[in-house]
């Protein structure tokens, strides 16, 4: 018997205990963030979409290569002698670019955030920003080209670097050695060396 | 208690059943065990009253090199604290092993996993079904050798 | 005119006469896109797998079965509660009685466990040897 | 027509025949039951019909409430028997029942 | 009758057919806010805010959910069983809205004072029942058929404590009509019948008994109705949707219509029964407040007030297993009303 | 039966110009943008963020949308993770199951392209779009709840565009 | 003859179903309301983890075992990057030892908040679920402020960390305690001692401790259960033996030991234990450089290591084999939730439907960590 | 026609096609559906025989209980979709005949005997007659109704828990 009045009492004051919480939660100022009329304040580190400044990338496929999901596809093309990349043809920081970057998509349907493509890029120029708003109607859009080479330029480019290397063929011809030589030169391999020392200073940023 | 005294322990038992003890392998030290005697090793390990290893915490199948499959146990002790790792080798052209699922019931979908993704056949397993992938999958897909379909019931499977 | 029953008789024309109305404006407006799968049974997305008009839970019987004669005892106290202060004493105790007849039963159902719903009757697992041994 | 007595009790009449048919016919222990209903609701109709028309009065009604107690009772018993004649012979068909007696 | 539409407009049939106009537009409009209440006071308990994208208040939230429902295919799926399963929802909502034929909303404006009128509200509202029963059944899926079979055994046991704590105030009132049960407890709040009713002080014994039976009440209809804590019939966490699984559209809209028309059927009977009803808590003191405008304020006030109780203990509680719903309710319920019933009877024959 | 249907021709006769059609039509989409019920049904990662977004934080109950648990009552289905091969026949029945104006939000890298498994997932389907159609894509791996948010904003103007019952079904 | 037995039914539950958290499937076997039979169907969430891992080089893995178990990254993160650092043989500075308790307590109470909030979803309090969303939204932010995303880290590396946490995080975390310790127990009035939900629990699903054990249950599932064992005591990786902290068991305060309301208690109670934990930690974390013991390239020896660490599910282990190449040979994650969920068969016969469903939901299980 | 006689012919088309529907369905649930219209339109006719307590009284307890058992009993018993009217013609054909002629004299009779036809006295208040006749008049049988009931009860219960052992 008095576990029975036992189990009333329990279940009344309990059942009381929780509607007094939630009742007294009613007049707490809500919480609710009204998203497009008010926005958070997002961290700087923020982690969203990447952003690649074409001005200092140097193609040097670093991001691509730590990418787990290998969603960057990078494609280069050598300079030829007497061209040279954008406008000035060095990065920000003074360092020369020899690589024409034709194709640089990053394909933010496959992407997943996770910044590893950030850290060896040795020029800084891969970086995550707080853009998050960005969905489509198709999927195709999502596939982002961030090289600043149009595809007709990217051709030409092509082209060039196979008449150059034409040139050079018919040159190997004429004089083997020399052409040895000027084929080697177009991707020195200081570059790598350089990509090391260059992460060092991005991961302690 | 130490591995070398389960070691000696064990040997003392089952002999020819339990390979040599390998230390020398960085991280930690096992034993390869026979595949037919696993069973029986295993209800030692887990009553003998000094070793009462009561926890199968881990169980895993390898592909482990080019003819042989490997199941793994890594087993521990609540009692007595102490873990030990045991290792089955299996070929790949008779992939079967005896099942230690009644000793330990973790290891009743483990061994299921390990048939599902590795492919070797846990006899005396009570329900040995794929676990993960659908029933009416092909191959086993951890197998270094896997190839990945084309198709899956009219889905296309590669990107 | 029209009788207290007829005036309930004429909610009922109007709220099925409403429910008629707004169906069948959806029918009317409703789009309709047939295709193969959207007549199947909903089961979390799965196939249904045997019949569903099956055999089931034997309570739910026991449950109608009690409450019908709750129902038939409700009926007679209805009258009763609605007489019972100009009648008085008597019609308390014959109420009394008739009610006690019935708590009889009742309790006899209750004590015969007829009143349980099924209880969950776990079935709490246990090896057949004594394996882990706690600290404590 | 002004609907009288007559009118009522044809009702009733009906809903007999048709009780008493599905008693019959009907092989189904249950639809039997309903059946039974059906004859006892025609009996009821009859009995207030008559305590309108036929100055039975109150006392008809009382008389058909009984009537209503006495169908619960009966169909809480004659279901109980059904269920138990199910559980014993795999069956509801009253014949099938019968045969497999002996 | 006391209807205020007869009085206007005179005895004919028109009259009749109009007078539940008013009600069915209460229904609707209750159903539609009352939806967007419980989602408001939902938000509410949970910090949220709730629908406000429609307009500032979300007021026309719920409207454009029944437009959109409108344009919802309907689906009869290829296994169900047609007829019924059209039947179905018709029978839910008819047995609900004519239990509010016998709603007093004020003393003029009742849509059939029947004489028999609690009785009545018990057997019809009971007939819904059969259409849940018949919407589980004609699904012909797993998990309707278990909402159907646990909505029955639910609103068939609860009926039982429903009608005997109603009774305490028949018996206390000797009357069946719902008008009737207003109008004894006029005179302010303390001649309710949850403080016992008009009568002398001796009724200050009675306090206890009636507030319990109301609480009983309140819960057994709150089972009735199939709300938290009892809703295991759509309790999403088992049974995914309970009966209305397969329903779409406007179909299933009409079930919602009823779940909601409940709510306030039964609220209402609660008020009448133990909170006044119609009359105004300040009894006579203050006539201006009793005038048959102020009645209907005061009706919906208390009702309302009861429905949000129901949807705070909603957003509250869990909810409790069907067994547990059935052993609460033969095991505690019925006896306490039994006994306070047999206590009142008590006091009747010694006062 | 089913005017929606057959406005679709009325509207191109009438072109631009019948006004109570485009009024209507304005209505009925806002009503449909308006109420999107969702499915109660997540299946990985982004699941969890979908159901932050239903959370007081976020809120989608501002946007009238509530989850409901049966496909029959539901106009949105949000693909809001993974899906792998044995799920996808389960999604398409699903989806096959819910009543004609329905739209489906790929929400997250797996559900728009198999996301970081594309490469070597074998059992992962590259894309919802293989089975069902998609309305809009969500990026983001998980998306947060605010790019979720801007998502059903976009489908809420696409609809408000749609012209009477050309919706994908 | 036949009996008037109610006809089996079998009825699946999943995977598109509210309360099995995510997709699984169920295929339940019921006598009316009595469920005879469990079989829990797996693989719906199937994303190869196991295949990826070895497709990556050792820092790349670390994004897939965030997605393993979705709701507990740092945890996952950590226990695989212990395991690779254990065949790295790297030591990592203090620093970020510190920094990796905290933020992996911070997950657990995360993680738990989830686990609380969707246990009371199940037993159909929607209210409490908001409540410990609300708070877990809390713990996102920190988290967001540090390594910039909500779920999914990528923030404990092989050898140190993405970032370094800032001064306004420690500040942050200290205010977040002291807002958390009151919310606990406003959880707990709200929830965990209603009485209805008491009667939901208690006594339901008992799992005897030698099942238990024998059935590889771990973490608070285990401790429901009695068992006084805990990872971060009893192995004490990291520096989890500097902490003070209890080892919380379910003891049968409501119902008996083993039940589901003592396997959801012990889930509060450690929320009480991880901020004790947070709390020693966030004063004392020494100076230092997070990513000094990064390696340049991370190219381990022929070898293979096993780390099992406790994640806010239970035991959670990495089985690494290195073959001695960029790629790890195999890698095999002990899921805790995989071995949890094996058991529910054998605990919830004789159960009614509704009590599978909190039978399930008191495991907390997370189907990418399943799966995987 | 006045209204009450138009109302007592479409409750009467009601409970004969609904009758007919229970009698001759093939499907024993669909006849227990059809049983519901039978009853409830009969209500209506008492409500038209101003019997108002005995029709809530049958929709109270047929409806909502007789009814209900009735439907669980078909439930409990059959795999219903299977439940087809296994009758052969030698049984149908005597029954029809049997019935029919019932039927037939029943009316013949009722059509030809001079009812002793006294309007009753409309009271409005039946349910304080009912109450009081039960009382007094009926004390006996409705003592011995609780007996019955309580039999029924403790009978029914035996029988349920029979089967469930
Ligand atoms: S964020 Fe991660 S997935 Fe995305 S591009 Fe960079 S490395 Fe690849
Ligand atoms: S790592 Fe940086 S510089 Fe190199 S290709 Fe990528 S973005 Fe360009
Ligand atoms: S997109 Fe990313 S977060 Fe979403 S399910 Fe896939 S892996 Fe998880």
């Amino acid at each position: 018997m008095k576990a029975y009045f036992n189990h009333i009492y329990q279940a009344v004051s309990t059942i009381m205990v929780g509607m007094s919480i939630t009742v007294k939660q009613m007049f707490r100022k809500s919480v609710t963030i009204q998203y497009p009329e008010q926005r958070l304040q997002l961290p700087e580190r923020e982690r969203n979409r990447l952003f690649v400044n074409m001005e200092d990338c140097i193609g040097c496929d670093q991001c691509a290569k730590a990418c787990p999901v290998s969603c960057i596809d990078i494609e280069t093309v050598k300079v030829v002698p007497g061209d040279i990349v954008g406008k000035t043809g060095t990065t920000s920081q003074g360092k020369k670019k020899a690589l024409h970057v034709t194709n640089f998509t990053i394909d933010f349907a496959k992407c997943c955030f996770c910044q590893l493509c950030v850290f060896p890029c040795p020029t800084e120029c891969i970086y995550m920003t707080d853009v998050f708003e960005y969905s489509t109607y198709t999927r195709k859009e999502l596939k982002y080209q961030f090289s600043d080479l149009t595809p007709e330029q990217g051709e030409q480019k092509k082209k060039m670097l196979a008449e150059y290397n034409a040139e050079q063929e018919k040159k190997k011809a004429l004089a083997a050695e020399e052409a040895a030589k000027k084929a080697a030169e177009p991707k020195p391999a200081e570059n790598k060396g350089e990509t090391k020392t260059e992460s060092d200073n991005t991961k302690e940023s | 208690m130490e591995i070398t005294d389960i070691y000696n322990k064990l040997k003392k038992v089952f002999g020819d059943g339990i390979g040599e003890l390998k230390t020398d392998v960085p991280v930690s030290p096992f034993f390869f065990a026979d595949r037919s005697k696993i069973n029986a090793v295993a209800l030692f390990l887990r009553d003998e009253e000094s070793l009462q290893f009561d926890n199968l915490s881990c169980l895993s199948g390898v592909d482990y090199d080019k003819d042989n499959l490997a199941v793994v146990y890594h087993l521990f002790s609540y009692a007595l604290g102490h873990s030990l790792i045991v290792k089955c080798l299996i070929p790949k052209s008779d992939p079967k092993i005896q099942t230690v699922s009644d000793v330990w019931a973790a290891a009743d979908w483990h061994e299921r996993e390990a048939f599902d993704l590795v492919g070797m056949v846990f006899e005396g397993h009570p329900d040995l079904r794929r676990i993960l992938l659908p029933d009416d999958w092909e191959g086993h897909p951890l197998r270094k050798d896997y190839k990945v379909p084309e198709f899956y019931n009219g889905m296309k499977v590669p990107y | 005119m029209l009788s207290n029953f007829g005036q309930v008789l004429v909610f009922m024309i109007i709220s099925i006469a409403f429910i008629a109305v707004a169906i069948i404006t959806a029918k009317i407006v409703a789009p309709r896109f047939p295709s193969k799968g959207k007549y199947s049974t909903y089961e979390c997305g799965e196939e249904t797998v045997g019949d569903t008009w099956l055999r089931f839970n034997f309570r739910y019987y026991v449950v109608a079965l009690i409450f019908i004669i709750f129902d038939v005892e409700i009926v007679f106290l209805f009258p009763w509660a609605v007489v019972f202060k100009s009648l008085g004493v008597l019609s308390f105790i014959e109420m009394a009685i008739f009610l006690l007849i019935l708590i009889v039963g009742f309790i006899y159902a209750y004590a015969k466990g007829d009143l349980y719903w099924d209880k969950p009757q776990p079935v709490i697992p246990k090896l057949e040897r004594q394996i882990f041994k706690s600290e404590e | 027509m002004e609907i009288g007595l007559n009118h009522y009790l044809a009702l009733g009449a009906i809903l007999f025949g048709l009780g008493l048919f599905a008693m019959i016919s009907r092989r189904n222990a249950i639809l039997v039951l309903m059946g039974i209903e059906l004859i006892l609701n025609a009996a009821n109709i009859n009995l207030v019909a008559f305590s309108r028309y036929n100055g039975l009065g109150v006392d008809g009604q009382v008389v058909s409430i009984f009537v209503i107690i006495l169908a619960v009772a009966e169909a809480a018993i004659a279901l109980g028997i059904v269920l138990n004649l199910y559980n014993n012979f795999a069956t509801v068909d009253i014949d099938e029942a019968n045969t497999m007696k002996d | 009758m006391g209807n205020i539409l007869t009085q206007w407009l005179g005895d004919n049939l028109l009259t009749y057919i109009l007078i539940p106009v008013p009600v069915l537009v209460w229904v609707l409009v209750f159903a539609l806010y009352a939806v967007l209440g419980e989602r408001k006071v939902s938000a509410w308990m949970q910090n949220r805010i709730g629908p406000n994208r429609t307009d500032k208040f979300g007021l026309l939230q719920t409207i454009l959910d029944v437009v959109k429902l409108i344009q919802k295919e309907l689906i009869i799926p290829n296994r169900a069983d047609r007829l019924y399963f059209r039947i179905a929802p018709y029978i839910v909502f008819t047995a609900t809205f004519m239990g509010y034929a016998i709603l007093p909303f004020s003393s003029v404006y009742i849509g059939v004072d029947l004489n028999l009128g609690l009785f009545y509200f018990f057997a019809i509202t009971s007939l819904s029942v059969i259409g849940v029963l018949m919407a589980g059944w004609a699904s012909n899926n797993k998990y309707s058929l278990f909402g159907g079979m646990r909505t029955v055994a639910q609103i068939v046991s609860y009926e039982i404590p429903t009608a005997l704590s109603a009774l305490v105030v028949v018996m206390l009132a000797g009357t069946l009509s719902m008008q009737k049960f207003a109008e004894i407890q006029s005179g302010g709040i303390l001649n309710w019948y949850i403080f016992g009713g008009p009568g002398s002080v001796i009724k200050i014994v009675l306090i206890p008994i009636m507030v319990v039976s109301a609480v009983i009440l309140f819960i057994s209809t709150l089972a009735e109705t199939n709300r938290t804590p009892f809703d295991l019939t759509e309790a999403d966490s088992e049974l995914v949707a309970g009966v209305h699984i397969e329903y779409s559209g406007m179909m299933f809209a009409m079930f919602f219509l009823a779940e909601y028309a409940q709510m306030f059927a039964v609220s209402g009977v609660v008020t009448t029964l133990f909170l006044g009803g119609w009359q105004s808590p300040f009894g006579d003191l203050v006539p201006f407040l009793n005038t048959p405008v102020f009645q209907v304020f005061w009706f919906l006030a208390k009702s309302l007030f009861l429905v949000f109780v129901m949807m705070w203990l909603r957003w509250t509680l869990p909810r409790v297993r069907i067994d547990q719903l059935m052993t609460m309710c033969w095991k505690f319920l019925i006896p306490i009303t039994l006994v306070n019933l047999f206590l009142v009877g008590l006091y009747i024959i010694l006062t | 039966m089913g005017i929606l249907n057959k406005l679709d021709i009325s509207v191109e006769q009438f072109e631009s110009g019948n006004i109570i059609i485009t009024s209507m039509d304005k209505l009925l989409n806002w009503s449909r943008l308006s109420s999107m019920w969702q499915m109660f049904f997540g299946l990985a990662c982004c699941a969890i963020e979908m159901m932050a977004t239903s959370a007081s934080h976020y809120d989608l109950d501002r946007f009238g949308i509530i989850p409901r648990p049966s496909p029959r009552h539901v106009d949105i289905i949000l693909i809001s993770g993974t899906v792998t091969l044995k799920m996808a026949t389960r999604i398409k029945r699903l989806y096959d199951e819910m009543p004609a104006p329905k739209y489906i939000l790929s929400m997250g890298s797996c559900a728009n392209c198999g996301g970081p498994y594309w490469e070597h997932g074998y059992h992962v389907l590259k894309g919802i779009d293989r089975v069902i159609p998609v309305d809009v894509y969500v990026p983001g791996c998980p998306p947060r709840p605010e790019a979720l948010l801007e998502g059903l904003i976009k489908l809420q103007d696409k609809i408000r565009n749609q012209s009477l019952a050309k919706h994908t079904a | 003859m036949s009996e008037l037995r109610t006809e089996e039914l079998t009825i699946n539950m999943g995977p598109q179903h509210p309360s099995t958290h995510g997709v699984l499937r169920l295929v339940l076997t019921l006598n009316g309301e009595i469920v005879t039979d469990v079989k829990p169907v797996l693989g719906y969430l199937h994303r190869c983890f196991e295949k990826h891992c070895e497709a990556m080089t050792y820092p790349q893995v670390v994004p897939y075992t965030d997605r393993m178990d979705y709701l507990n990254s740092m945890n996952n993160e950590l226990a695989y990057v212990l395991a690779a650092e254990k065949l790295l043989g790297i030591q990592v500075p203090e620093r970020v030892e510190y920094i990796r308790v905290i933020m992996c307590e911070l997950q657990r109470i995360a993680s738990h908040l989830v686990a609380i909030g969707t246990y009371g979803n199940d037993a159909g309090a929607f209210t409490p679920f908001l409540y410990c969303f609300m708070d877990r939204e809390k713990v996102l932010e920190l988290f967001e402020m540090v390594c910039g995303a909500r779920l999914l880290y990528n923030y404990i590396w092989v050898g140190g960390l993405s970032h370094d946490i800032t001064p306004e995080f420690v500040t942050k975390t200290k205010e977040f305690i002291k807002y958390f310790r009151p919310r606990i127990k406003q959880i707990n009035n709200l929830l965990s001692y209603n009485k209805i939900f008491i009667e939901r629990t208690a006594g339901i699903g008992v799992l005897p401790q030698d099942v238990a054990v024998n059935a590889g249950v771990s973490g608070p599932t285990l401790r429901g259960s009695g068992v006084k064992f805990d990872l971060r005591k009893d192995d004490k990786y990291s520096i989890y033996d500097r902490f003070d902290f209890d080892v919380c068991v379910g003891w049968g305060e409501r119902g008996v030991v083993g039940d589901c309301w003592n396997r959801y208690i012990v889930r509060a109670y450690e929320m009480e234990q991880s901020l004790r934990i947070i709390e020693q930690a966030i004063d004392n974390i020494p100076e230092g450089d997070v990513q000094s013991a990064v390696p340049k390239r991370v190219k381990p020896v022929v070898g293979e290591s096993y780390v099992r660490t406790e994640s806010p599910k239970g035991e959670l282990a990495y089985y690494i084999i290195s073959d001695g190449s960029l790629n790890p040979y195999r890698i095999k994650a002990r899921s805790p939730s995989f071995c949890n969920l094996s058991v529910i068969n054998q605990i919830s016969r004789g159960h009614m439907i509704a009590d599978v469903v909190m039978i399930l939901g008191s495991f907390d299980i997370v189907l990418g960590c399943i799966d995987r | 026609m006045p209204i009450t006689t138009i109302l007592f012919y479409v409750l009467a088309f009601i409970i004969v096609v609904s009758a007919v529907m229970v009698v001759f369905n093939k499907n024993v649930i669909h006849s227990a559906f059809a049983l519901f219209f039978t009853l409830f339109a009969i209500s209506g006719i008492y409500v038209l025989l101003k019997a108002d307590f005995i029709a809530i009284t049958q929709i109270m307890v047929y409806v909502g209980g007789i009814l209900i058992l009735l439907i669980f009993g078909v439930m409990l018993t059959t795999k219903i979709t299977n439940v087809e009217l296994k009758t052969k013609n030698l049984n149908v054909i005597p029954s029809v005949i049997f019935s029919l002629g019932i039927v037939t004299i029943l009316i013949f009779i009722i059509f030809s005997t001079k009812w002793n036809i006294k309007q009753a006295v409309e009271n409005e208040e039946t349910i304080t007659h009912i109450g009081k006749a039960l009382l007094s008049t009926y004390l006996l049988p409705f003592e011995i109704a609780s007996v019955v009931l309580l039999v029924a009860l403790i009978g029914s219960a035996m029988f349920a828990r029979k089967i469930k052992d």
